[in-house]
Formats: C-alpha cells, structure tokens, sequence
C-alpha cells in the first residue's frame, strides 16, 4: 500500500548556519507545489533477511531481542513477588523496532523515549542492573529510585529520557536536534513515540517545526495498534501515521515492526538522510504488544484471537527461525546466546535486589542544579 | 445507612445525572470501553451509548477546547483527565477559554462543564503523576474547585458541580477511590462553596482538604488521646471558599493549622492562611502554620514518596508546636 | 496542482447514535488502507462566475463585502482619532472569504472565529453599530466594552466568538459540532483560522478528533500567505494547509479566497458533506491582508512589491468588474449599494461614538453565571 | 550615569550573553526578522544569524519543549512568548519536563533555559492577554521566577538568568519597556534570590513586584508627604525569595502590605503574607493586607480596566488602612 506524499529534494545545509539557505524559503515553496515523491511501504511481512549485514551483528540484534525480553520477563515476575516500585509498561513483542533503530545509531548520537522505555534502554545499551535497580527503586538505580521505570535516562549515553507523558518527549527530539546542530556536532536525534501519541499536539507542532527547520531527527512511531483500550483506528483519523508525514513534506514510511533488519534498513536510510541534512523522516513500524498496557492496568479489552494472531508473528522466534534457515547461524549458537542472556538478568537481578533502598533525605536533593 | 466507595460514589452521581439530563455527556480517554482508568465511568458506555459516553483520542487540549464548544451550545460536558497532571496540556483552554467566556461576552455565554481529574500520590508513579495543582485553578477568576474527602461528598458534590452553569475543576484522589463511607440512597445534593466540620474541637482549628481529610481526622484522634480537642474543618469547594465557617471555627479556637496535598509557595495552605490573617488576625493567639508536600517534585521509591508526602505525623507534629507556641 | 489524499467513502450516520456505525472502526481502516480519491483544486484564478447563483446573491454579497471593507476603514480612521479601544486586527483584502463561506451557512448554523474577526461577524449578519461600539469599549457593545475587537460575539447568531488566542478556536469549534449533534439537530459549524494557526497543536488534535467522530464541521483556513512578521513557506512544512488533510483522511481544497463565488462553493460541497453526516473537510482560502498585522503592530515587513500585487487582485472591485461585464449588475446599481453601505456605517459609528462609556461597577459583573 | 529603556536593557543583556557564550541563543514567535513583538530581541538575527535567532512556527508547547531539549544537550535558550497568557500552551513542558527533569534524573541532567514573557496587563487588550500568573509557577519546585522593576534589574538579572543552570520563568511587563532608569555601562550581575529596598522607610513595609514597584514608590512619596515614611521592599526574584530582607523589614516596621499585578487567590501576596505570618507573626502590629488585580478577568475598555487593575490610590489607601489598624 503505497503512501503519497510530496516533499523537496533538499541540498544539503552548511552547519552553523541556522539550516536554511539563502531564499530557500521562496524555493522550498515552489517545489512544494511542483514534486510529488513516490514512497514505497517495506513490509517484508518477515520473509527474507536484507544483504550485506555481517553476521556479527545478526547475532548481536537476536542477543539483544533475547535481552529486552528476558529482561520485561524478568520485572513481570519482580512485580508478582512485589518488588516494583510503581508502574512498568511492558515491551514484550515490539523487540525489533527498539533493536533494528537503535543498531542504526552513532555513539553520539541521541534519543528520546516513552513510559514504553526499556527496550530502547536495553537496545541502546544501557546497563540491565541499573536499570532494574531504577525499577525497583533502590540507590544503583539510572535516578537513584526517584524516577522509576518511566523516568529512565542515561545522558552520558544520549539517552534523554523514558518519560511520563504521551507526547512529552517529540519536542525534547526536535529540541536536542537544534541543540546538537547550534554545537556544530552531527548528531542525529531517534524520536520514539507511541501511534497514541501521533495524535497529541506535540506531535504536529514538532513534526513541523523539525520539517521546516530540517533538523536531524529521525521520528519513530511504535504503532502496536492499540493506546491503553483504544483501537488505532477509532481514534486516529488518515489511514496510518506513516500518511501524515506528507503534511510536513517529509518522507513516511511503514515498516514491519516485527522484522529487525527491515526497521534497521529503514531507520538506516532515514539516519543517513538526517545526518546529511536533508532533515527529518518518519517511520511507523507497526508491531504488537503482547502484554497488558502496564503492570498497573492490566484489564484487558483486546480480542484475544488478535493478541494470538500477533503472538504467531514473534519478532524474535521469527528471526531465530530465519537466521537458521539462511545458514546465518546454527542453533547451537543461538543456544548460546539465549544461555548468556539468561545469565545477565539473573545477575541484574542479584545486583538490583542487593542495592540498597535509597536514603529518605535524597529524596530532597536534586532539584536544582 | 448503605456503604458505597467514593469511586462507586461519583459512578453514581454520573449516572444519575445522565439520567436526568440527556445534555450532559462524558468525554475523555478510555472512559468508555474500559470504564475509566479508576473505573470512575464505568458501564456507563452500555447504559448511554457511544454517543454520550465519548472515548477520546490522547488530545487533552482538544478535549478540553470540545467541552468548551459542546457547553457552549447548551451541553453539558463531563471531562476525565486520567491524572490531574495532563491538565497542564489543556491550561490555555481552561484558563483562557472555559473561565473567561462568559465575562468575556458580559454574560452572554456560559460554559457549563466540569472537569474530573485524579490527583495519584502515593503509588508510587513519580513526579509527572503525582501532582495536586489545585491552587493554579483557585487563582484563576471564572473557575471553581471542588475537592472532595468522603464518598458522600464526592457524589453531592459532582452532581452540584455538573448541575451549575459555570466551569468546575473537581479534583479527586486515588487513594480515596477505595474509601467507603455511608452514602444515603436517596437524590443525594451537596451545594458548592459550603464548607463542612468534619470532627468538632475547641483547641485547635486544622483547615483540611482532600485525602489530608482523612489524616488530620487520624492526628485528631491521636491527639484526644492527650484531652487535646482539634477541629476538623474541609472547605469542600476551594473556590468560592465558604470562609464563614473556617472565620467562625479559628475564632473559636484561636489557633490553626492548614494541611494540603499541594505545594506550600503559592498554595492552597498560603491562601487559607492569608485569608485568615486578614480577618481573624487579632483572634490568633499564635502564628498559623501549614502542613504541605514537601517543595520537591514526588519521586517513586517507598522511602522517598513517603518523605515527601504529608503524613499523619507531620500534622501531629505541626498542630503540637502550634499548642505550644 | 493536485493534492493526493485518502478518506473513505462514508455512510451516511444516524443521529444520536455517537457518530459511528458497528463495525464501522474496522470498516473504515480498511478503507483507508485500500482506496485513494484525488481531490483537485478549484483555483479560478477569478475569471468566470459560478452558474446557478441569484442575482440578488450576488449583489448581496457585493454589498456585504463592500460593508466589510468600508467598516475596517472606519475602525482605521477611528483609531486614528484615538477612539478605539485595545487593537483592531483589520480584516481587508480578505473580504471574499468571510462573505462567500457565511453566505453557504443556514440560520441554525454555528462559526468560530479569530483575532481578525470583523468580517466574519459582518458577513453573519452581526450588526455593524453594535460591533463598533465593543471596538470603542461602549455599554452597547456585543460585550458591554469588556471584549473589544478580539471578542466579539453573537450567541443568539450561532457566532460563538472571536479569540484573542491563535488556534484557540479549533477545538471550540470541534465541541460545537459534537454539542449540535448531542442536542440532535443537523447545524454545520464553520472554523475560521489563520494559515499561522495551522502550525498550532490545536490544529492537529481537533481535525483528528472531528475526522474519527465524522463532526459536522467546515475547517476553513485563512492563508494570506503571512503570520505577524511570519512567511507562509518558512514556518509551515507540507507546501500547503490543504495538504494537510490527508493527514485525517479528509477531503483538502485549495480555493482562491479572492473570489467570492469560488469560495461559497468550494464551503457549500464542504457544507452539504458535513450536513449530511460524511464528516469535515478543510479548504485553504489563499488570500491576502493589505494593512499591518493589527492597528498595535504595523511595523510592516513584507515586500512592498507583493502588497502591491495583491492589491491588484482586490476581491471586491474584481467582483464588481466582473458583475458589469457578465451583465451580473449595472454600475449604477453597484453604485448605489455602495452609496448605502458608505451610510450604514457612518450610522454605525454615530451610534458607537453616542453609546455611552461603561460604568466602572459592570467590571465587577458576568464573571460567574 | 547614562539612562536607558528596560528593553533596551533587555537586549543589551541578551548581546552581551550570546556574545559571551556561542551555546546562548533565541528561540521565539517574531524574534528574528521583526527583532521581537516589543522590540526586546531588536537586532539580534543580523549579529548572530538565523542559527542562533530563531524565528518559530506558532507553536508554543513545542517551542518550549525544543527549549528543553536543546538545554538537556548543553544548549542555553532564552525563549520568548509574546504574552505572558500563552505560556498557558506550554505548561506541560515547563513543569512537567524542565521542572523536574533534573531531579527526576537524580542530577543527571540539567535544563538551563530561559522563558521570557510580558504581562501586558494596561494596554486594553483584555482577558486573555493580561495575565500576571507568575505565582503558577512560584508553586513548583524546579523551576526559579523572576520579575524585574527597573532597566538595571531586568538587565542584571536577566544575564544571571540566562547563566542559571535551571529553568528560570523571566516576568517583564508591557508597560516598563518603555521607563527609563540608569544602567551602568559595565558588565552588570544581579544575583538572583536577592531582594532589594527600593525605598527606605520606618513605618510601614511594602512588598511590591514588577511594574507594581513603580506605584509603591508613587504611593510612598505621596505618604511621605504626610510624615508616613515607607518602606518599599521589591523581591525581584520571586523564586526562590529572599525572606531575610523581608523579615528584616517588617521586624522593623512591623506593618506590612503586599501589592501584586496578579489575583489574590492563592497568589504571590499570598505566599508573601503565608511566610511572614510564620515567621514574623509576633513582630505584627497589624493583620497583613494585600492589594491585587481585582478577581475578575481583565476588561477591555479603559474604565473597566481601570477599576481592575492595581493603582498607586489603593496601595496608598491600604497602607493608610494598615497603619490605622
Ligand atoms: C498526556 C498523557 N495522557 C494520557 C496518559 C495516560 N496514558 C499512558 S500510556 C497511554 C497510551 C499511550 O498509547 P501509545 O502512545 O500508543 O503507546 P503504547 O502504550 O501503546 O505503547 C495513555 C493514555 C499519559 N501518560 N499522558
Ligand atoms: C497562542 C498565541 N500565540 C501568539 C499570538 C500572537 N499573535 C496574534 S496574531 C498572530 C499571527 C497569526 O497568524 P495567522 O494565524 O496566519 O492569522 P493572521 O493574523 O495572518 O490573520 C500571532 C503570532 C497569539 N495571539 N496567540
Ligand atoms: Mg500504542
Ligand atoms: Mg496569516
């Protein structure tokens, strides 16, 4: 299903230069009106693998998926035994969008996340124990316990922020990318955003202003098709999120959420439009949640052949399955992987569960600089 | 009498009053399919219909902005913001819209809308979730506050509050969604702006609103352990105040303490204390003093929340150094 | 030049049922998914006249723009001579908007509107004497002095404000049309805004939520091609504002807000949908305001050569060229509606300068109903 | 010394840190091409350029939330809103994000921005461009308020501003642009937090902020003439507040009046009257009283404005009301 959207041909910007050429303006309005660009939606339905990506890093994505799931896993059991502080919203089932993007990242480069936060954490590196130490609110924890599952950030690695509010973390992208342009670094920002999320204001207000002042900003919208108990389409008017980037005359496209190497090749492909500074892109990987929307609000009002239906299509069996038949690697060696990964959060564990609980009187520190 | 939770309390009330008017409507995220969050909407979409019970996509300005325009046309919109927080999204629609209309147009509109929104401290959801900003609203002419402590309140209280032409921020807690207490079966109505003695005292006067209620009734007991007589006294409705009764109750007194879930600077307390001083200055016979969240934002661990929220024992503390000063 | 969108072909809606048939959510996704309409542009570049409209129509409408026109020039002298109180966002150059979308609308009907308001409320039939008399803060005012220029109202005329807050009317308008349809009758209500406002978050979340609950609403953009000191092309992505309803599935027209005709048909197709339960459209009227932003802020910083231009396209005297040439109206005619608005409004303005000043106490008043 | 406008003053404070510091820059509705709807950014694109003067779509919440963004990474923006009202649109990412973000993070991370905005409460442009809402944000911890009275301040505070590591909320008012005051020539600091007596007197303290300072000091000569000598004591930083030199004040002339552009209701004279009375409550002699914006919205025609909003004739006849007390 193909979208159309009409945007310019960019030349790239001179950095430093507040990213507009000289009557461009003028310029840019004229190829509104002239162009249209055929994208084309990549949904690979999950059938083949993509070519030259090394073997290394098939391994690596799958070890990762195993990672992020392992980990969700391991805090829907930490919560059983009541040791979650507050709330987790669970990323069981959306492995490959986290996996495929964030393998498309420069160290320097940044991201933004969402109350869904830990499979970008774990995808981009963060350390599992802090993580679970955060979540279960003790002292090694990324904030100390004050943020929780939510507010999970690592600056250091350009992690800006799980965050609380739907919709809060599209301008803090559009914002780190002004910032990273006016430093004169090349940096490119990864914006992930619920489908929910696509219909706050902040979404067309960043959008636009990210589209006019063509900053490096690559947005991804995790469509798992349903926000809390609403349906994508009840509550999301034009078809698909990826259709909405034509009112912003950037490219959209739809990508198969649940196929890592097809969210890598399209994340890639934005990446380097970004980063040449032709400006933003916007994907809309679509997957499924497997889980209840948080550990908090488990009502389920999804119908449950779809929940099933979804469950067949598993990012990370699918993959496993694929990297064998295509030779890319033996199940021995996934073995392997799967035997680490499960060793790493059990260590995560042990290091979360053995942290101490924080001291009251940090809770009154920090709140200025 | 029956014992209902204040959460089945303001279903109730919904109902109610959809029943008696087919313009009011609710309007708001998940409160349809699912019932609400809290489940505070519940079964209302079977029993009204999609066409009055309105699950909304996450649009908290727009939300907001279509109560505006539904009430001014003579609807009667019933808003849910899942945590009080989100209405910093909508504050232009509220403050600049919903409050001003009508002294705009010299009283030729009316924006008769209520919005419901929980205040969440205390499980643990951090400092995005966990804010009481009740205070921003009582600043702002054209609004009124409504905060309710007992079941029977939040059911009067909501229905007054949907009946009245003006707009009404009614603030919630979630910790009092589970608190049951007697609700009479009958066509229950708790006018706006009448304050309430929710325990009668001598000594001391502790101004109380919210889930503070139910502490400063707690420190109360505590303290009649030691013949000391406190007053509880819950506005009810924030804006307009029924100043009288807390007036009559500290020249009674002579003394008090005012507890909120809000922040000191600027707050709820602050106001409370300024509006007494002004009046029942020469009726004090030492310094009014507040029991507030501690100025930080709320952070998520056990330890850390409970430090920053108030507690029974702050108010305890507080009203004893009041005795004493 | 095209614009490309995807909306579905809608069933008509049944009353009080919600606005949504069973079934339909799934319904409709597919459709978007499936179908493409192609949506032209009606840009008659103002060479011909429509067919089937009324003589008395078009002299009307003549008569209704010469009104606008001529008001805003008194409120120019007025504030010139210091009598007007606050600021006045002048609405010429822009007349045959307001005039041909408010002559598509029924009694029943409803309108948001903006900073620049004054020509919508004259084009519904607000009487001139009493708008006059807000914008100089008289007791026979619409507002009793307490809303001037930037609030003028007319409940009683479905006209249910102008707004001082840029955007601030989207979603009052969104709400209107969900209350019409609450209380069961068929009334269409028209959004005006400015292009600038198209880039507000409002914007977004209330086309969205019009579009999924199929609201009866006409979403009328203003683009006269500036915002304060703000061009078109360097603030707003996507090329144009029609553009952008693709985004929500809604049909998008660009119409030339120079002429009167165009834009009364281009509102009644986008009406009748409306009415007939299919859902809102959004038409960009492209136009221009020929005086300073407001009567506060005249610092001008737009070529002088494009005001020139589009002066040249002045709606309302190529109207009357075209009634005379087509044989639409004799110059007499033409002549002597003007002779009658010239003394409608030096009425208007007698009345406004004899109303008295408000007594300080009516400050006090109207705050609570 | 050499006299300059408080715009001026503003924008010479702004050339001096972009000039100081290349990570300073302007981010703002008209700030570039027009220099600023009141002129405060005046020639700012042609010595730094469209990379660090940012004209922006209308977009309020995400200019402000680009503000954070850009300040998360080692960014110093100073934003502009044209109107103090619409900070209404960014609420959320002024204090659910800049406020708490560094906290939040356990310190990770820190938000140096600042929001400049003008109450342009006078100009006749009504409601919904009039609002002083300052004390919204003097309730949230996170985030430090300021609100500058004469060029020297606005200027030296407006550079300690933008080198403050937090999110600083900068009031100015619409109707100070154009006062004239001395400024000295050198680079000038005003730390923020640090208040200042306006005008020195014995018996009566005034608590004035912003362009009510100017009225206060009106007020105080015309009393002076009548041998009642007050002191005007003007905070500047309303976050965080300098309570010593108020304490001090009122110790000494143990009457106290608090004039504020904003509404009273859980306002800034508010916290002000809060704070002494917990702190100074036996050094009254007489109950504090407060002098506010009239609680309605503003009015448009001059009468009505007029009669609402704060003038030198009701601080002078409270003062004489506190005094009589
Ligand atoms: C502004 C705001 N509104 C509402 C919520 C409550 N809420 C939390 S997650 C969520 C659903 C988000 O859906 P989506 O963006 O699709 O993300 P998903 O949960 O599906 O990953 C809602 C409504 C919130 N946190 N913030
Ligand atoms: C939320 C908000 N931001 C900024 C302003 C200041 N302002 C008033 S009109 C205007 C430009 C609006 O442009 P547009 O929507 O195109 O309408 P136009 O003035 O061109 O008719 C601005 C920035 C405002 N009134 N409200
Ligand atoms: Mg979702
Ligand atoms: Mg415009």
């Amino acid at each position: 299903m193909p979208f159309t959207l009409s945007y310019a041909p960019l030349t790239p910007i001179r950095r430093g230069e507040g990213g507009r050429n000289p009557g461009e303006g003028a310029r840019m309005r004229r190829w509104f009106l002239d162009r249209k660009f055929q994208i084309a939606v990549t949904y690979s339905g999950g059938n083949k693998l993509q070519d030259d990506i090394s073997r290394e890093d098939r391994l690596d994505w799958y070890r990762r998926m195993c990672l992020i799931r392992k980990f969700e896993e391991e805090i829907y059991n930490l919560n059983k035994a009541g040791l979650v502080q507050g709330t987790a919203h669970l990323y069981i089932g959306m492995e490959a969008i986290a996996v495929g993007a964030c393998s498309a990242m420069n160290s320097g480069d940044l991201l933004t996340s969402t109350h869904r936060g830990h499979g970008h954490c774990i995808a981009r590196g963060l350390d599992t124990g802090r993580m679970m130490a955060e979540i279960l609110g003790r002292v090694d924890g990324y904030c100390g316990g004050k943020g929780g599952s939510m507010h999970i950030a690592d600056v250091s690695r350009g992690m800006l922020g799980a965050d609380g509010i739907v919709g809060g973390g599209i301008p803090i992208a559009v914002g780190a990318a002004l910032g990273a342009r006016l430093k004169g670094d090349d940096s490119v920002v990864f914006c992930f955003f619920g489908e929910g999320a696509s219909n706050q204001g902040s979404f067309h207000e960043s959008l636009n202003l990210a589209a006019v002042r063509r900053l490096a900003v690559v947005f991804i919208c995790e469509n798992n098709l349903w926000a809390l108990s609403a349906p994508f389409a009840e509550v999301t008017a034009g078809g698909s999120v990826a259709n909405r980037a034509g009112a912003y005359g950037m490219p959209g496209e739809k990508v198969d959420g649940n196929d890592v190497e097809a969210v890598f090749k399209a994340v890639t492909e934005a990446t380097r439009r970004a980063r040449s500074g032709l400006g933003p892109s916007l994907l809309e990987c679509e997957s499924y949640r497997w889980e209840g929307h948080s550990i908090f609000t488990r009502q389920e009002i999804r119908p449950e052949g779809e929940i099933q239906q979804w469950k067949q299509r598993d990012p990370i069996s699918r993959y496993r399955t694929r990297l064998i038949e295509a030779k890319a690697a033996t199940s021995d060696i996934l073995q392997q992987i799967e035997s680490q990964v499960a060793k790493q959060i059990s260590q995560s564990t042990e290091f979360a569960k053995s942290s101490p609980v924080p001291d009251s009187e940090s809770a009154f520190q920090h709140t200025y600089a | 009498m029956r014992q209902i939770s204040y959460a089945e309390a303001l279903n109730e009330a919904l109902k109610e009053e959809m029943r008696r008017n087919s313009l009011v409507f609710v309007l708001g995220e998940d409160v349809g399919r699912m019932g609400g969050l809290f489940k505070v909407t519940h079964a209302l979409l079977e029993e009204f219909g999609p066409g009055r019970v309105i699950d909304t996509p996450i649009s908290e300005a727009a939300i907001a902005g279509a109560g505006v325009g539904s009430a001014l046309v003579g609807a009667r919109p019933v808003i849910e913001f899942q945590f009080s927080d989100f209405m910093t999204i909508a504050m232009d629609q509220i403050v600049n819209h919903a409050a001003k209309l009508r002294y705009m147009t010299n009283g030729m509109a009316s924006v008769p809308m209520v919005i419901r929104a929980p205040v969440c401290s205390g499980i643990n959801l951090g400092a995005q979730h966990s804010q009481s900003l009740e205070s921003w609203f009582v600043h702002i002419p054209g609004l009124k506050v409504v905060m309710p402590s007992t079941p029977a309140d939040a059911k009067g209280l909501l229905k007054s509050a949907i009946r009245d032409n003006n707009p009404v921020l009614f603030f919630e807690h979630r910790l009092l969604y589970a608190q049951k207490g007697e609700v009479p079966d009958e066509d229950l109505l708790v006018a706006l702006g009448v304050a309430d003695v929710k325990r009668a005292g001598t000594d001391l006067t502790v101004v109380a609103t919210g889930r503070t209620v139910l502490l400063a009734l707690a420190a109360a007991d505590k303290l009649a352990g030691e013949g000391i007589e406190v007053e509880v006294v819950d506005p009810r409705t924030l804006k307009p105040l029924d100043t009288d009764l807390i007036f009559q109750s500290v020249r009674k007194t002579n003394r008090l303490v005012v507890v909120s879930d809000g922040w000191s600077a600027c707050g709820y307390a602050s106001e409370i204390m300024a509006t007494v001083m002004e009046q029942c200055f020469f009726d004090l016979d030492a310094p009014i003093q507040r029991v507030c969240t501690k100025d930080v934002p709320m952070p998520v661990a056990a330890p850390l929340q409970k430090a920053v929220m108030v507690s029974e024992e702050d108010i305890v503390r507080v009203c004893r150094q009041v005795l004493a000063a």
